[in-house]
């Protein structure tokens, strides 16, 4: 079949819904920023709640994405308007005429350092939920120290539900992330003290209150229930952690050797960017707009043109491939229509 | 520590600071207990840098205290910060300088909520009218005097006799810097660095020579809180607060404390010498303190003035260890004297806290 | 010198310096007692809470925050009636969870 | 009246109450949550939650006084609140309905009320040497009371100009600009809380059997058990 469809992105949204276009005998292309695809989970570890490889999740898409005209190291330069379909020029000097595209731009990993009082980046044994991930890949973090791994604390809601940071929304992923890492420390340190620092948990996934319990019950990682309101550093250069321990009233504190901070999703540059070419909406939370939250997610106000996962809000990874299918034969049943 | 990291973030906090022409207005405190830092400010501004800071005799305080011990009500604090702006406005200013931080706050404040509630600044307005017969533009800038100094830090520098460097080690001296709540606290992007990492003393430090230290309590208030100290019932509270800084920074045995706020210093000075009297604790070489400097002082001590004539005298914890480091020669004799070496005696000896 | 004040104990629990061996003994012989989410259904139903503040909520966290004496105090107003041990939406045994506490601190609360 | 209408007629509570959602970053720093049984996060669940009863027992209670008004809780607030700001303006009204004379903390506001607006209107100054007497602040230390016994000596080496006329150091503030302070106390409603804080606290005074000066002294210099964390 001759009808061009391009797929912004080759994060696992991208991906499963090349898949799924490819089955259906379409031949998608696909533009992608970096050097490799898989997005975000392939710099992940483990995914919550079964501990499934995110490389086995990856590799598998990536092989049966494999017939897809595929771009990497490419960006878009500008897109034209013309009558019914667009004209993409493509940083690698390709141009493209479609009238399809579909959008899984994603998330950024919110920008840590810009919780100034939480000292990333300043102080050295603060990390983020991706710098763990890094280090389970690759065991390789100077930060992370396996003689001195006494204490370790997790803090929930960084960059997420916090006006100051500017992104009032809830991440979605990350109450689920910290629990299922503050179990993998534990496993790799049975004799640390692992503490949650958390306002709500929000375990809304299958499984997810029974990976919770296990937490508390099979690990005994600490719940504290307050927002980290500081972290400095002592003279040993380990973390001091302040928080009100809200479930008795009372300010609570303690040292950790290593401090992880569960940094949210915001829209990504990449999705503002595509938003701007094409003229598409932002939603009130920074993400793209939909044409409908609730009955129609995977289409944008704009014909022609489809989303599918975390562009337009946190998603968990099942979300973000269901998202994609539907979006993959949102277009089919588009493209048979005309 | 990640010294990057704070760059960065200094990065993003650099106020515009005027380089000249200030209506000058002064502290409660400062007046009262550090009268030789003011004296000094205006030296080093007027007399050594040419700059043009007016101050006129009709400019009274700010009610700044008074206000956050909630004995009066926010429409008289406001309005009495109006008149000091039609005060200015009147000179012919448009850049104010406060030597005092709780002021600063109490006017970056005002003019943040005249901003939000545009029909409070009307009432203030008429209410100003109907008090003084006086009307007042908003001032264009407004910066505490430590902007000024941090500003002009590379200038001093350049005219210093001493460096902040122990002479007898060569080392940088250690110097842990403390920051006034209000002067970043309420609103970070008025303050040099921010909220969480001012850098409005470190730059100073810096320039001069010495080392700043970052220690886990470094953040905290000095305890001030107004009604818990101006109430003699309440000052557990105050020291309890100082106590905690000490006790936080006593494993990084700092030579010195330097400080922008006026009441920082007094408390952090006479809560050592409480300390020593109750607990038989002190925080210095030898039985002595740690030094506490306001920002003025140091800067003149830099500049190779008499530590007696800009008031160091005034301080309970004794500056002379710290002087000796640096290497700033003073006549121990001197200390006490009035002017033209007039014989005032000399305080009582405390108990515990060495003093000489 | 007696200035008219003093120094004022801080209030902040620091978790470095609670002493876990208790708890971790405690653990042992009550696993499910990290179980607990605070949700607070033992609090609202418990018979004694009205008049004494009785809580196995709080009971469970004080005992984690170094708090044994607070805890010991309150639990003197249990009746063990088990009705906390019924609507226990984490399927705790309070109850069993009372007897091993008063087994395990009991020299405290003499 | 609604206690909460007249509470959000304060500017300062319509700054500094949004939505709370409890997450205790406020408490977590607070200076007097630490060495009071003090918990700013709760100030601010009471007053969201608009229950009339339990707001008037806030007002009534030393609860709302522990504050330093230091505001470090309003950096770290989530949600842009400011409970520092709240706590200002429940202390006003508690002083402006007589509430503060309910509570030992309360009751301070008579001695910070004479002390601070009698500097302001007496000299121009929220703190003057005359008024900081060593007696009533030891802390101060024997420097102090030193500077104090030979203050002119001391003041005229540092250079100031103590009582003189014309700008500098502690100078007398002249007539006129004391006179305008008096004025606007009169037009800003500061005279009226004034005579507020002094109306309340006689009447107080007399049913704990004290004239004012007994009244001062106890309210300046006493505390209570209980305040404090390890107290009952």
């Amino acid at each position: 079949m001759k009808e061009n469809i391009v797929i912004i992105g080759g994060g696992i949204a991208g991906l499963e819904a090349a898949c799924q276009l490819l089955d259906l005998g379409y031949k998608p292309i696909i533009i992608e920023k970096s050097d490799h695809l898989g997005g975000h989970v392939a710099d992940w570890n483990c995914l919550f709640p079964d501990m499934t490889p995110a490389g086995d999740i990856v590799s598998a898409l990536i092989s049966k994405a494999a017939d897809a005209n595929i771009f990497l190291n490419t960006e878009i330069s500008f897109v034209n308007k013309l009558q019914d379909s667009y004209n993409i020029m493509l940083s690698n000097g390709i141009s493209i005429i479609t009238r399809i595209m579909l959008v899984t731009t994603g998330f950024s990993v919110f920008d840590a350092s810009k919780k100034e009082e939480y000292g990333y980046g300043v102080y050295d044994q603060v990390i983020t939920n991706k710098d763990l991930e890094h280090w389970f890949n690759t065991g390789d973090d100077r930060r992370v120290n396996d003689s001195a791994m006494n204490a370790i604390g997790f803090v929930h809601c960084v960059g997420s539900r916090d006006e100051k940071a500017r992104n009032s929304q809830c991440s979605k992923v990350c109450c689920i992330t910290a629990v299922k890492q503050a179990i993998e420390m534990k496993q790799k340190f049975p004799e640390a003290m692992v503490y949650c620092f958390y306002m709500d948990l929000r375990m809304f996934g299958k499984k997810y209150e029974d990976f919770y319990i296990s937490a508390q019950r099979d690990y005994g990682i600490r719940f504290i229930r307050g927002r980290v309101s500081e972290v400095s550093e002592n003279i040993d250069g380990r973390v001091i952690v302040k928080a009100e321990d809200t479930l008795s009233g009372k300010p609570v504190k303690v040292t950790l050797d290593l401090l992880v901070l569960m940094a949210g999703m915001v829209c990504s540059q990449d999705s503002t960017k595509v938003a701007n070419m094409i003229k598409l909406p932002l939603d009130s939370d920074g993400f793209l707009k939909s044409a409908d939250n609730v009955a129609d997610i995977i289409d944008s106000p704009k014909e022609g043109i489809f989303y599918a996962g975390a562009c337009t809000g946190p998603k968990t990874v099942p979300e973000t491939l269901a998202e994609a299918r539907a979006a993959a034969l949102k277009i089919h049943l588009y493209i048979m229509k005309k | 520590m990640i010294y990057q990291g704070k760059q960065k973030i200094w990065a993003d906090y650099q106020k515009e600071i005027p380089d000249n022409h200030w209506f000058y207005v002064r502290s409660c405190i400062r007046q009262n207990f550090f009268p030789g830092a003011e004296k000094m400010f205006l030296e080093i501004c007027r007399g050594l840098l040419k700059k043009d800071i007016f101050e006129t005799e009709h400019h009274t305080t700010c009610g700044g205290i008074a206000y956050h011990c909630d004995t009066i009500p926010q429409e008289t604090v406001m309005t009495i910060v109006a008149r000091q702006f039609a005060l200015m406005t009147e000179a012919g200013y448009e850049n104010y300088v406060a030597s005092c931080i709780t002021s600063f706050g109490n006017y970056i404040e005002i003019l943040e909520t005249w901003k939000e509630f545009p029909e409070l600044e009307t009432r203030i307005r008429e209410m100003l009218w109907k008090a003084c017969k006086r009307e007042f533009n908003k001032p264009k800038y407004v910066a505490h005097a430590s902007d000024l100094i941090y500003k002009y830090r590379n200038e001093i520098a350049a005219r210093a006799k001493f460096r902040l460097v122990n002479r007898f080690t060569g080392e940088p001296l250690k110097v842990v810097e403390h920051i006034g709540c209000h002067y970043a606290k309420m609103f970070p992007a008025r303050g040099v660095g921010g909220a969480e990492y001012p850098y409005v003393l470190c730059g100073m430090i810096e320039s001069w020579g010495g080392n700043v230290i970052d220690y886990p309590e470094r953040r905290h208030c000095c305890g001030y809180g107004f009604r818990q100290y101006h109430v003699k019932a309440n000052r557990g509270y105050s020291l309890s607060n100082t106590y905690k800084k000490f006790e936080s920074m006593e494993p990084y045995h700092p030579d010195f404390i330097l400080t922008n706020c006026p009441g920082c210093p007094y408390f952090m000075d006479r809560w050592q010498y409480v300390i020593a009297e109750t607990e038989g604790k002190t925080y210095g070489e030898n039985g002595y303190g740690i030094p506490v400097l306001t920002y003025e002082e140091l800067a003149s001590l830099v500049l190779g003035y008499n530590p007696w004539d800009i008031g160091l005298q005034l301080h309970q914890v004794a500056v002379e260890p710290l002087l000796d480091k640096i290497g700033i020669e003073y006549d121990p004799k001197e200390k006490y004297k009035g002017l033209n070496e007039k014989d005032l005696m000399r305080p009582e000896l405390p108990g515990v806290l060495r003093c000489c | 010198m007696d200035f008219g004040f003093k120094l004022s104990p801080s209030s902040a629990i620091n978790l470095d310096k609670v002493d876990t061996e208790k708890f971790a003994e405690l653990h042992r012989a009550e696993p499910d007692v990290y179980k607990c989410m605070a949700c607070g259904s033992c609090t609202s139903t418990c018979p004694a809470n009205r008049f004494s503040g009785m809580s196995v909520r709080k009971v469970i966290l004080g005992l984690q925050r170094g708090k044994e004496k607070e805890v010991i105090a309150m639990m003197k107003n249990c009746m063990l009636c088990g009705k906390c041990s019924m609507v226990c939406p984490r399927g705790i045994n309070t109850r069993h969870l009372i007897l091993s506490i008063c087994r395990i601190y009991g020299e405290d609360m003499k | 009246m609604k206690l909460y209408d007249e509470l959000l007629k304060d500017y300062r509570a319509k700054e500094g109450l949004k939505t709370c959602i409890n997450c205790g970053t406020c408490t977590a720093i607070c200076p007097a949550a630490e060495f009071y049984k003090y918990d700013p996060r709760k100030v601010m669940d009471i007053v969201q939650s608009r229950d009339e009863e339990e707001i008037e027992k806030l007002l009534k209670s030393d609860f709302i006084w522990y504050c330093g008004e230091c505001m470090s809780c309003v950096t770290r607030c989530p949600r842009k609140n400011g409970p520092g700001l709240v706590i200002m303006a429940l202390r006003s009204l508690s002083a402006r309905l007589g509430y503060f004379t309910c509570s030992e903390k309360g009751r301070q506001l008579y001695p910070l009320t004479r002390l601070l607006t009698g500097n302001i209107l007496n000299y121009g100054y929220c703190v003057y040497p005359d008024t900081f007497k060593w007696e009533d602040h030891k802390e101060s230390g024997p420097v102090w009371k030193w500077h104090l016994e030979h203050i002119d000596d001391s003041m005229a080496r540092l250079g100031a100009n103590f009582k003189g006329n014309g700008p500098g150091i502690l100078r007398k503030i002249p007539q006129e600009s004391l006179d305008e302070l008096k004025s606007i106390f009169d037009v800003t409603g500061g005279t009226e809380r004034i005579e507020t804080v002094n109306r309340f606290s006689e009447a107080k005074a007399e049913e704990m059997g004290m004239d004012m000066e007994e009244y001062f002294r106890e309210t300046f210099e006493h505390t209570s058990e209980g305040h404090l964390n390890n107290e009952d």
